[in-house]
């Protein structure tokens, strides 16, 4: 950003054409329509001022139904075409491609940590490519956040405790301001950062140069450490449900209802692990709350979402399961 | 206009007139009659806003039943539905006989209405005793998150250590619900206790009954949140007692 | 003065001094605290909410100014966010909400229909000082110690991270609540069964109109914000997690309830200045008020859909997409009944008598400021576009459109239409007009910009920002500062006027309405004998002796 | 004033009709069948039973058209509390969706 004056923000995303295009027609209509009353307003309070000598009294204007029918109507007419352009603006910034780049995104006061499926890193800085759909996969550790992005008009609020989702499609290569635009605390307006976009093969370059194996990878790794093999070991001894080739399909639950599994699923099967139990399973799983960190959780999430079938790695020590539950009573805060 | 239908013109101006002097009819009205019909609107209108306090609690509750279900049924069941199901038999027999009270003083018999008010206020207070009880009971039965509160009881209940926490919402709402329709029972103790005095003193007449009306349309509501208390927080969760 | 509602009759100026007026019909502080009577519990509402809305002023003054340097070096962040909460709690709570309800609202509503009092005046004192010890606790609250939250409260950080008197505040804004509440009850009350003879629903002047509407909206809102309050408060204070996540509750559900409230809210704030400007606009360009049923049945039509528009402030918080489509297209049918209001006020002015006294200058002004702010609106009611501009200056903007520029200006118009009335007599029109005039002015330069830094990105509740946005916050403090020196004035030539002004005579304006039938500054019990009504109301075109007035 | 007067046999098979309902949701209750049911069936009778204390000991069934008109609304209202709310808590997490798959 050269810019000292910022006048209008640069369009570097699919999204931000749509948006602007949006702010073109509402602006065109809003605003003819707000020129015919600021014009008709002044015209008759003007033409129509009382001049000195004035005596008579006007005359009376009779209602015209027809007329109050005209401006219901007419309104009403062009509020569902904004509606329905304003959904579809919308409703496209949640569309995720299979090939959308996860990228997983963790807020807390007052910071912005990125983890990319290549095992790469970031804090307060995202690189991603250009032409490349990234689909954001945003939780925080506090309280809510919000990832906003000027320059690719997109917006979402980060939760705590379950994944909000956006998507954008960056078209131009720079250094765009990231903004949390959820007051979130003292530091909320310190809460910034950068997202860079680059040309494919330098973001290919950063990539090589910052590898750190992928974040799938990560995920296997937390998965052993936290010894889930011990029961969700797709053997006959398995006493918790396989989860290979698991992500994004039904689920069917002891209760007798179906769920898909999604991130928000997932997510809540290792932190309230007793909520929706699988059908055929007993609810022996203890709460993992407390002790997984968030980034954690998005690593075995990535690596979930590519388990296919006979991948689960295989129990080569003999664990134990864990005999009690953790101590996992979350500590209660203070006032 | 009752009072054509109950007296001729002469004896209704002359009424009116002593009920001017007795009852103080407020300035800014005209009439009595304006007065009455005002009063039982304000009550009317309060009452609606009185349904969107109690109705945001069962809302709340309502989606949190849906989002936590099992853990909301566990919690139910600890509930004393023999004390929950008692004082709704209380509070519906009082709301019997605060009407009849009602019923009594438009036909200008105050003495019965007087014993029915004081009866009405007597069975708020049993309510208010057995509701007391209740609470002791829970108190004993660590059912106090933030005080009296034991996680383990719920988990080895069989309920998991992440829907503790649920629990404690479930309580929480038992909690806070019960305590503040308990504040409304008080407060109409009070009002039925006033009303049950001047009733005594020969307050009121056919004519002039506009207090007692207002005050039994409040009880009657109290009481009707207490019929939906009964099956949201007590009866939710008794279908798993008999199981296992 | 018997039944004598058929013609504005021109009454004889010259009074004698020594009638009695509800201002001297008792004399010592106490029957003022004590008082029973609508008016004077007006007046002392008058009071308390100009000093609320100067303390909110104030407050406001030190974020702009430190809103002028991009670092924001004149205060900490942490006093930033004090001072930006306890603006937008002040104003919300004890300046917009109660304004125009309990200052003009409860002065006037028994007047225009011909009441000698609100149904219930002890309610209506004890309205008074439930808002007096809501706004002295709050305050005390907000002074000592502070707030940091922001007037919304989000959970989990209201709840949670905050570390400063976020549960006191709550509480005083539950027991302000109680006032609105139980003034709503008392106009309801008031407007069902103490209408003077012959006065039906169909002859009730718009402002009459609009107080019922925003009465069912205090009355069925109100409670729900108390109750959401209340639980923040209990998981405050006991660590039970009914909106945190973390401790087993949902953190949007808070916004749902606080919304349902604080949706509706937004129109208590606006459709009593939509009253009060329907009531300007007539008398000052001698015309029936065109559309009258329409603009009636729009009233009621703002206050029910109202309701249902709640969660366009959470289209990107992480509902649903579904319940995101529906709220979108209900939102923009509650902008349906607003546009009408707006083509009838602007119809009523066609081939009227324009005359462009200080009221009818500060409705000209609303109609254009609200219509700015209502089209601004439907922007944010589009879901695509309220996915860029969701939470950013663009929303700040848009509001203040709507709250400032719509509800101040109907409030200062309302009181300059009525304050003859009040007093007696008339204040200098020709700094009265300056101050229309700089209010105007001042609120475009403050606002405008802001529209503009906000589609550029600039997140609200920011204590310091990007460079590239300093030129439009400075030009926006620059307009703030005019508005100030505008709300300033009123405060020496209104009571100058009080004191000095020319006697004003019953009827100034010439107008219509029951409350100009009797006397200024009216008798205790506003008319010497309950007025009959045989007319519609507005019907200008029947003054045939129509001259300056 | 001009309302009707209800006999006191009127009141006494009411309230006997309430109890009647009492008990039979609290025997309900014990039925073993899915909570959802229960649900239904407990706040189904307790409409019942609210609209029996409501018509009769409140008088509805003789008040003024105003009167019924404020009760409705506030139901109204809170309907609209509940089902918009609801339209959001039951549709969550449609539009999510796992990546890579």
């Amino acid at each position: 950003m050269t810019t000292d004056v910022a006048i209008f923000p640069r369009q570097a995303s699919v999204g931000a054409y749509e948006v602007d295009l949006l702010l073109a027609f509402l602006s065109i209509v809003c605003g003819s329509v707000g020129l015919l009353v600021a014009g008709l307003l002044i015209f008759f309070s003007v033409y129509y001022r009382r001049r000195p000598g004035d005596t008579a009294t006007p005359p009376e204007t009779p209602s015209s139904h027809a007329l109050e029918w005209f401006w219901t109507l007419t309104p009403s007419a062009i509020f569902v075409v904004m509606f329905l352009w304003g959904a579809k603006v919308y409703l496209e910034a949640f569309r995720a491609p299979a090939d959308a780049m996860p990228i997983f995104v963790v807020a807390k006061q007052w910071m912005w940590k990125f983890q990319h499926p290549e095992g790469q890193r970031e804090i307060n800085t995202l690189h991603v490519p250009v032409g490349q759909r990234v689909k954001l996969l945003l939780t925080s550790e506090d309280v809510i956040h919000s990832f906003f992005v000027p320059e690719f008009r997109v917006h979402m609020d980060v939760l705590p405790d379950r994944y909000t989702s956006v998507c954008f499609e960056p078209t131009e290569p720079g250094d765009y301001h990231l903004f949390c635009s959820q007051y979130c605390g003292t530091n909320h307006a310190g809460m910034i950062g950068t997202v860079t976009v680059m040309e494919p093969g330098d973001y290919a370059d950063w990539l090589s140069q910052r590898a750190e194996g992928s974040l799938a990878l990560e995920g296997r790794k937390v998965f052993l450490k936290y010894r889930c093999i011990s029961c969700h070991s797709a053997d006959e001894n398995a006493r918790a449900p396989v989860l290979e080739a698991l992500a994004g399909r039904p689920v069917h639950l002891s209760d007798g209802s179906t769920v898909t599994a999604d991130e928000n699923y997932l997510r809540e099967s290792i932190l309230n692990p007793g909520a929706k139990v699988v059908a055929g399973y007993q609810a022996i799983m203890p709460t993992f709350r407390g002790q997984i960190g968030a980034e954690e959780i998005n690593a075995v999430l990535a690596w979930l979402g590519s388990l296919e079938r006979g991948q689960t790695p295989t129990r080569v020590e003999d664990y134990s399961p864990p005999a009690t539950t953790p101590a996992i009573t979350p500590e209660p805060k203070q006032p | 206009m009752s009072l054509d239908t109950l007296f001729t013109d002469n004896e209704r101006e002359l009424f009116e007139y002593s009920m001017l002097k007795r009852h103080r009819l407020e300035e800014q009205f005209e009439n009595l009659e304006q007065q009455t019909h005002a009063a039982s609107t304000a009550m009317w209108v309060f009452l609606a806003t009185e349904v969107m306090f109690f109705g945001t609690l069962f809302v709340t509750l309502a989606i949190y039943r849906l989002l936590y279900g099992e853990a909301f049924e566990h919690a139910s069941s600890r509930m004393n539905w023999i004390i929950g199901g008692t004082n709704t038999i209380v509070l519906l027999i009082s709301s019997c006989t605060i009407v009849l009270a009602l019923h009594f003083t438009r036909l200008g018999q105050n003495r019965k209405a007087a014993w029915l008010l004081a009866t009405t206020a007597a069975l708020g207070l049993l309510f208010l005793v057995l509701k007391g009880t209740e609470y002791y009971g829970d108190w004993r039965e660590n059912l106090l998150p933030g005080w009296k509160f034991d996680a383990h009881e719920w988990t080895r209940g069989g309920l998991s250590e992440d829907q503790v926490p649920h629990v404690k919402l479930f309580l929480v709402f038992y909690w806070v619900m019960t305590a503040f329709h308990g504040l409304h029972v008080t407060g109409g103790i009070v009002a039925v206790g006033i009303i049950a005095v001047l009733a005594a003193r020969g307050h009121f007449s056919p004519a002039y009954y506009s207090p007692v009306d207002v005050v039994a349309l409040y009880w009657h509501f109290v009481d009707v949140v207490w019929i939906f208390l009964l099956p949201m927080l007590y009866l939710s969760g008794t279908h798993t007692l008999g199981g296992s | 003065m018997s039944t004598a509602v058929l013609e504005p009759q021109p009454m004889p100026i010259p009074q004698t001094p020594a009638r009695s007026t509800y201002l001297n019909v008792a004399h010592g502080t106490l029957s003022w605290l004590l008082t029973k009577d609508h008016k004077r519990i007006a007046l002392m509402f008058l009071a308390a909410v100009t000093v609320m809305f100067f303390i909110g002023g104030f407050a406001i003054t030190i974020v702009r100014l430190n809103l002028m340097d991009p670092e924001g070096g004149l205060v900490e962040a942490d006093t930033y966010n004090r001072l930006f909460t306890l603006h937008g709690v002040v104003m919300v709570w004890f300046f917009l909400v109660p304004v125009v309800p309990s200052v003009l609202g409860n002065f006037f509503l028994p007047m225009m229909i011909g009441a000698k009092d609100l149904a219930m005046p002890r309610l209506n004192l004890l309205s008074f000082y439930l808002y007096m010890i809501g706004a002295a606790w709050t305050l005390y609250a907000m002074l000592a110690g502070g707030v940091d939250t922001g007037w919304t409260f989000y959970t989990p950080y209201s709840t949670h991270s905050s570390h400063y008197n976020v549960v006191p505040t709550m509480i005083g804004i539950v027991i302000a609540g109680f006032s609105s509440m139980f003034t709503g009850l008392n106009f309801v009350v008031t407007v069902h069964w103490m209408r003077a003879p012959g006065l039906t629903w169909f002859r009730l002047p718009i402002f009459v109109w609009t107080l019922y509407a925003t009465s069912l909206i205090l009355l069925l809102a109100t409670p729900v914000l108390a109750m959401a309050l209340l639980l923040a408060v209990i998981e405050r204070l006991w660590q039970i997690g009914i909106f945190d996540p973390a401790l087993g509750g949902d953190a949007l559900l808070f916004q749902h309830l606080f919304w349902f409230y604080s949706h509706p809210a937004v129109y208590v704030m606006i459709l009593p200045g939509m009253g009060v400007v329907s009531e300007i606009i007539p008398c000052f360009a001698r015309k029936k008020l065109f559309g009258y049923t329409f603009v009636c049945y729009s009233s009621f039509g703002i206050a029910a859909l109202g309701f249902l528009v709640w969660a366009h402030h959470m289209f990107v918080a992480g509902i649903s997409a579904y319940a995101a489509l529906i709220f979108s297209s209900l939102s923009f049918l509650v902008a349906v009944p607003s546009a009408i209001k707006v083509f009838n006020w602007t119809a009523t002015l066609y081939k009227g008598s324009v005359a462009f006294e200080t009221p009818m200058l500060f409705s000209l002004g609303f109609v254009a400021l609200f219509t700015a702010g209502g089209l601004t609106g439907l922007f944010l009611a589009c879901l695509g576009f309220d996915m860029h501009v969701h939470d950013t200056y663009f929303v700040i903007a848009h509001f203040h459109f709507i709250m400032v520029g719509g509800m101040v200006m109907a409030y200062m118009g309302g009181l300059h239409y009525w304050w003859p009335k009040i007093t007696g007599r008339m204040y200098s029109q020709f700094w009265s007009r300056l101050c229309a005039i700089i209010l105007f002015v001042g609120f475009f330069f403050t606002f405008l910009p802001q529209f503009i830094v906000g589609y550029n990105g600039m997140p609200r509740r920011y204590h310091r920002y990007v460079p590239e946005f300093q030129v439009w916050n400075v030009m926006s403090t620059a307009g703030a500062s005019i508005l100030g020196v505008g709300y300033v004035l009123p405060l020496v030539y209104l009571p100058l006027g009080f004191k000095y002004g020319k006697l004003a005579g019953p009827n100034p304006w010439r107008a219509t309405g029951l409350e100009w039938q009797t006397p200024s500054p009216p008798p205790k019990d506003n008319f010497e004998q309950t007025p009959v009504v045989l007319r519609d109301p507005y019907l200008y075109h029947l003054d045939k002796a129509q001259n300056e007035p | 004033m001009a309302e009707p007067m209800v006999s006191v046999r009127t009141y006494l098979i009411v309230l006997a009709a309430l109890i009647v309902l009492t008990i039979a949701t609290v025997a309900i209750s014990f039925v073993p069948l899915e909570g959802a049911w229960h649900i239904g069936a407990g706040v189904g009778i307790a409409i019942v039973k609210a609209g029996l204390v409501g018509l009769f000991f409140m008088h509805l069934i003789h008040s003024p058209n105003l009167i019924r008109l404020c009760v409705l609304v506030a139901f109204m209202w809170l309907g609209i509390l509940g089902v918009l709310s609801f339209s959001d808590y039951l549709t969550r997490g449609e539009f999510f969706s796992m990546p890579g798959h």
